[in-house]
């Protein structure tokens, strides 16, 4: 399941539908807006997305992980707009029969949505705007064949 | 043809979105993003830096030698950061 | 913070205490009991362990990874006794700066968890007492220097 | 001298624990497991397979050439499987 959602993202909620299933290990990973960078405190973060285009590119990554890690289930789920630092940001989780698919699976997915998913990240600090740059070793990090 | 534009793209446009009709010989991006750059100071501003600058045609993540068509929904942005 | 308790595992209030902190990214493994295995159905797991042994081997994890991979925090929790299939039985959960730490982190506990904790497992088919054998995969996985 | 047992060998053994006073010549892991072999059939039955069986003294994982106090617990068990 994928959404691409405003509001935050209830994590107790999307577990227990993880673990409805009959599995043997779960992995979640949760991004969190920091409340600093290198050049000074952030006051919030706004994330832009592209509508139609993001969920595409997130369901490409569900189906391809789903089958490539034999996943009983897949959720993720990725903000967008203004959020404040401690705020959750994406959520991915995994679970299947055993530990490696379900890590595996997991750190793929947000590796992929790093780099694939078309969002944006702007940083508001005291008087400026941040637009984040991207990062050629997470650039480098995903390798996809499908 | 709709062109849609994000982050500091949007943010030095001052507009997210605009509709145009490039002339039959503007055949892919490449031909694309000189015909845009010409509209306006701030339209050459942003092409300027087209080499960081990343393009979909229809949802469609693509190069910049690839070919347009009218009907398509075009869309400039910098390399992703979400996660 | 480490705990090996018989009860279940309130996985949204440990996940609570690690988005507490300001950091970037929280990454959990949560090991279920799963109901069959390759010789049958299972009606429940029973897990046996080491009282005092235990608690030192798990806290020594922790302190290990905590300090290889700057975790700004790190929950450890193992359940013993009877356990159903469906329910929890192992909760990693590492909260870091950045994902890379906390997704190597969390496998590193989970794997280091079933090799070097003593607990022992013990699948309850319906007419007998399967005493489950340990991997080698596992055990080659694990390289640990402190 | 306390010794422990867990998992199958406690099974086999039907008993979990038992103090034992080992004469002064058994001085580590592998003397031990010879003289509590000689105890019953059910000991003799558990230590035939003392090559899967591991062993702590005091909660350390030890090797069986490891010497022995007559203070030390003592614990034999199989590979760990938890997780």
């Amino acid at each position: 399941m994928i959404k691409v959602q405003k509001q935050k993202i209830n994590i107790s909620e999307e577990n227990k539908k993880l673990l409805k299933k009959k599995i043997g290990a779960v992995v979640n990973f949760i991004g969190v807006a920091r409340p600093k960078n290198s050049s000074g405190k952030i006051h919030y973060i706004e994330i832009e997305h592209y509508p139609g285009m993001t969920e595409k590119k997130i369901k490409e990554i569900e189906v391809y992980v789903t089958k490539k890690w034999k996943l009983n289930n897949c959720i993720i789920i990725h903000r967008y707009g203004k959020i404040k630092p401690g705020e959750n940001i994406v959520y991915v989780g995994t679970a299947a029969q055993h530990r490696n698919n379900a890590f595996k699976a997991c750190e793929f997915i947000i590796d992929y949505l790093k780099v694939k998913a078309p969002f944006w990240k702007i940083e508001q600090q005291k008087n400026k705007k941040i637009f984040v740059k991207s990062k050629k070793k997470d650039e480098k990090k995903i390798k996809i064949n499908y | 043809m709709k062109i849609i534009y994000f982050s500091w793209l949007k943010e030095t446009l001052g507009t997210s979105e605009e509709n145009v009709r490039p002339p039959a010989n503007i055949k892919n991006i490449d031909n694309l993003i000189k015909w845009l750059s010409a509209k306006s100071t701030k339209h050459r501003k942003v092409f300027l830096k087209s080499k960081s600058i990343r393009c979909a045609i229809n949802h469609q993540i693509v190069n910049k030698s690839s070919k347009i068509k009218n009907k398509d929904e075009i869309a400039f942005f910098p390399p992703f950061t979400g996660g």
